[in-house]
């Protein structure tokens, strides 16, 4: 794609790795600031969209062959609804992060930190997936 | 923001057309931050400006760019919108006032999350509390819905393994 | 006059609502639709978020020495709104790049006669 | 432990199972899965129906909060009826799936497709069974997007459409609800039904309320497809893969008609607002008009298909006058016909479905002759047509018979006239299958056909079974109807 010029491709470089760690940072820090699973997700998609922009979409499909976005985009919500039934086989209702632990205030902490992990997951997954299928419609349109 | 809704619906370069919505978004962004939702803005930035707006690019992309004349003005639609939007206005005479701290909305439950959260769930950011914790069903099906979405369009235009073989050949 | 300044707030976000709400049913063209559906969404996000807030209240992140927040709850519906519509608009983009496979254009009327001419020979394959 | 735990483990169970079908995928497999939670949900919503006769409402906290801090789940026994209905019908239709989802969908997306019809079902149940108005509005959407994308799988290009239309109408109905909520959370402070329904009363007169009243009314009609607003319907419902129209068209409507009974009998209960607004009058007209619309133009359809899908939009039309007439007996008949429908309909749709299988089309042509070729098919499907006309030993009998009743006891002798003379109609169309099938015969050059496959034929005589089982012994249904329709007219969630 934009392969060709060497300023985007050093500059992206540069850039890709901060962004990843500006998700995770996102990611962990909701509990204090704005964000969460959510915008992480969003962000770490976006990271991976400018390295298939700049890189090529091929290279990119080979970091996250489709069986991986499809796990990813599956786990993150079993990862959800499995927290609400350890909790539940734990004793107490569904989504009931208090009994993860013996200190409640803990077992919100996990609980919380858990499901924004899966929700960034999912997130992750979908924006992912939904991106390489739009491409590869383009390709095949181009193709015929 | 007016002004960019009423070009929006004026215009006829799609291009333009979902540039401008992009850029609608950002502005309610801006709004959210002068509300002091500044979560919420930044869920609007990242989603309604990126990733809304790459979608649409790749559509057109896929489909194309420009629209065909229409009338500006179609009484049907005017008709029925002008009712809605003055039922709506007839609907706020009652509201409280805008930013009154003594709104019903700000004394029942808000206000007990406000109080409570730091205690009972613990993160500072009452949001995340709200979000995951009081509401965390609602955010499981929020990533239900994310999912769902994820899913349908890998079933509408997700690559069909024929279709791929017949690719590899060419 | 005080309900005026009050209540101004909501009626330009009505009326932003309407534009879009406008768009959606007044437009032909499938891109247009979703375009305007995603302001009349965003133009109610903004209803909700407005009546969060409270006069002098800070974003609702717990700190010392601050009394007065905003009301955290609509933030909470509108992420969850938020992302509700974005899921809705992808796909709905999925479904109007089908259709301009299917039938070549995405201009409803053309779509619509299209329709006619299956139902046409639909009608004359069987008899 | 468990027995606690059913409210959820109702929801969870096929939300569960949605990502697990998704990386599974063998076609074989899935379905099987899909079958046994549709079939686990079915029990789990028989067991919480018993729990409620006998023991009254249940409420289950998510998370372990209390309402209205947290969201909770809250069955009652119309709640709990309509759960049977949704997730027997789920049983059901998953049963049937098989063989007509590997005839009308390409193998390499059956999985996506019942990944979509498990998390269809997850929102149907979760719509019915919370007591969150804005958790609400979250499964809505959640059933939404997956009968969007379960109707754009049809093989007709006009499917596309028609899921197109579906989309811009349902999102504007889920919008405009979500603007009655955010009216009546600025008024209250709350999202809870029952603190909803307590605090709505003392503010009843304020426009705010008022306006969001009327934005859940015409969202939630949007979905039900009310007369005026049914546009969306027929087209999806032709066009649909058989399955889902089977699904939907004994669900999806049914769940929004249950939406607005919550509105109206539990958020604004205590208001009356029926009487109150002249709510009740325009949504007596509508249904009236309903009636005769949808059934003439259904007349004159010839895609089978098309025809039943009209005439669910008059079915529609008679449940809401039942409820209109906020009665006891009204009520019940709306919501003893909500099920009734659901069986006829269901039947009906997976009885096209098996000609579609077999003859490959469902156009009145199609039709010429087949009461003699596929028997056992065609008898159900006619058994269902009955039910729809309302001939006596049917179920849709038992409900006419109660709508009648009703009418008499406000003395609206020209409703109930309207009724019987509705009806007419349906016979009309009715018959016009029942000719083609039995009168006229098969062109001479008409391929040798066989009758359906078994598992499909076993599913739909259920059904048919089921709709003259109710129609003959209807104490049962008719009993947690009125039981319902009391507890509906006199307070709600309590």
């Amino acid at each position: 794609m934009l392969t060709q010029t060497s300023i985007l491709r050093v500059v992206s470089k540069l850039l890709i790795p901060p962004i990843m760690l500006f998700a995770l940072y996102v990611q962990f820090h909701g509990d204090f600031g704005p964000g969460g699973g959510f915008q992480a997700g969003v962000i770490f998609a976006s990271a991976f969209i400018l390295y298939a922009l700049i890189f090529g979409v091929d290279n990119a499909r080979k970091a996250t062959p489709a069986w991986l976005t499809r796990l990813m985009l599956a786990s993150g919500l079993l990862l959800y609804a499995g927290v609400g039934v350890v909790a539940m086989l734990l004793g107490g209702d569904y989504l009931d992060y208090s009994m993860l632990s013996s200190d409640p205030h803990a077992g919100q902490h996990l609980g919380i930190t858990l499901i924004e992990f899966g929700v960034g997951t999912t997130v992750a997954g979908a924006m992912i997936t939904i991106f390489l299928i739009f491409d590869g419609r383009l390709r095949a349109e181009k193709e015929d | 923001m007016a002004f960019t809704a009423y070009s929006l619906v004026r215009l006829h370069n799609l291009f333009a057309v979902v540039m401008l919505s992009g850029i609608y978004s950002l502005l309610a962004a801006v709004l959210y931050v002068v509300m002091d939702a500044v979560d919420v803005a930044f869920t609007e930035a990242a989603v309604g400006a990126g990733i809304s707006t790459i979608l649409m690019l790749g559509t057109l992309a896929l489909t194309t760019r420009m629209d065909k004349e229409n009338k500006l003005i179609d009484p049907v639609p005017l008709a029925i919108v002008t009712i809605t939007g003055a039922l709506l206005i007839y609907g706020t005479l009652d509201m409280p006032p805008y930013g009154d701290p003594s709104a019903p909305v700000h004394h029942h439950v808000g206000q007990y999350y406000i109080e409570k959260s730091g205690e009972q769930v613990g993160p500072p950011n009452i949001v995340t509390s709200v979000l995951a914790s009081y509401r965390g069903y609602d955010t499981l099906g929020e990533v239900t819905v994310i999912f769902t979405a994820a899913a349908g369009v890998m079933a509408l235009i997700g690559r069909s393994r024929r279709r791929k073989k017949k690719g590899d050949k060419t | 006059m005080q309900t005026f300044s009050g209540l101004f707030n909501y009626w330009v976000v009505i009326i932003l609502m309407m534009m879009g709400f406008y768009m959606v049913i007044s437009q032909h063209n499938l891109i247009k639709k979703i375009v305007g559906l995603n302001v009349f969404q965003v133009s109610v996000f903004v209803f909700y978020i407005s009546m969060g807030k409270v006069k002098g209240g800070t974003a609702p992140i717990l700190a010392e020495g601050i009394e007065i927040y905003s009301n955290p709850l609509p933030h909470v519906l509108i992420l969850t709104a938020i992302v509700v519509g974005v899921a809705t608009s992808a796909l709905a983009l999925a479904l109007t790049v089908r259709i301009k496979d299917a039938f070549g254009t995405i201009e409803e009327d053309e779509i619509e006669a299209l329709e006619i001419e299956d139902q046409a020979k639909n009608q004359e394959s069987l008899s | 432990m468990i027995a606690t735990q059913l409210p959820i483990l109702q929801v969870i169970l096929p939300l569960i199972m949605a990502p697990i079908a998704l990386i599974v995928r063998s076609p074989r497999t899935v379905w099987m899965l899909t079958l046994l939670v549709t079939w686990i949900t079915f029990c789990i919503s028989l067991t919480l129906l018993m729990q409620v006769l006998e023991g009254g409402t249940i409420v289950y906290r998510i998370g372990g909060w209390a309402a209205p801090w947290g969201i909770e789940y809250v069955l009652d026994k119309v709640g709990a009826f309509v759960l049977v209905i949704v997730s027997a019908i789920g049983s059901i239709v998953m049963t049937y799936a098989r063989r007509s989802v590997e005839a009308e969908i390409q193998e390499d997306r059956i999985y996506l497709f019942y990944t979509m019809f498990l998390l269809c079902l997850t929102g149907l149940l979760g719509i019915v069974i919370t007591g969150d108005v804005f958790n609400l509005f979250v499964f809505l959407e959640i059933s939404s997007l997956s009968s969007y994308v379960m109707i754009s799988l049809g093989k007709d290009r006009r499917a596309l459409t028609a899921a197109y239309r579906y989309l811009i109408m349902g999102t504007l109905g889920a919008t405009f609800y979500i603007i009655g909520v955010g009216m009546m959370y600025m008024m209250t402070g709350t999202l809870n039904m029952a603190d909803l329904a307590v605090l709505i009363p003392s503010i009843a007169d304020s426009r705010t309320i008022q306006t969001a009243m009327a934005f859940l009314t015409v969202g939630v009609c949007l979905k039900l497809a009310l007369f005026p607003l049914h546009l969306w319907l027929p087209n999806a419902y032709t066009y649909a893969p058989s399955v889902v129209t089977a699904f939907l068209a004994a669900t999806a409507t049914k769940v929004a008609v249950y939406v607005l009974i919550r509105i109206v009998f539990t958020l604004f209960g205590d208001v009356n607002i029926l009487e109150g607004l002249g709510v009740q009058n325009i949504l007596m007209a509508l249904a009236i008009v309903a009636m005769f619309a949808a059934s003439i133009m259904a007349i004159y359809q010839d895609n089978m298909k098309r025809l039943f899908a009209y005439s669910s939009v008059a079915q529609i039309g008679y449940i809401i006058l039942g409820l209109s007439f906020a009665s006891q007996v009204g009520v019940a008949a709306g919501i003893v016909h909500l099920f009734n429908h659901a069986i006829i309909k269901c039947a009906i749709f997976m009885g096209l479905g098996c000609i579609a299988l077999r003859v490959g089309g469902v156009s009145i042509k199609n039709m010429y002759g087949l009461g003699y070729r596929m028997p056992w098919t065609m008898a159900a499907i006619v058994i269902g047509g009955l039910g729809l006309i309302g001939i006596p030993m049917t179920v849709g009998f038992v409900s006419k018979w109660y709508l009648v009743r009703a009418a008499f006891e406000q003395d609206m002798w020209i409703i109930a006239a309207l009724i019987v003379l509705s009806s007419l109609l349906a016979i009309v169309y009715v018959w016009r299958l029942v000719e083609a099938a039995y009168l006229k015969s098969a062109p001479q050059d008409a391929a040798p056909i066989s009758e359906a496959p078994l598992s499909m034929l076993l599913s739909l005589w259920i059904l048919a079974l089921a709709s003259i089982y109710f129609g003959v012994d209807a104490t049962t249904t008719m009993n947690i109807a009125l039981d319902s329709a009391d507890t509906l007219l006199n307070g709600g969630l309590q």
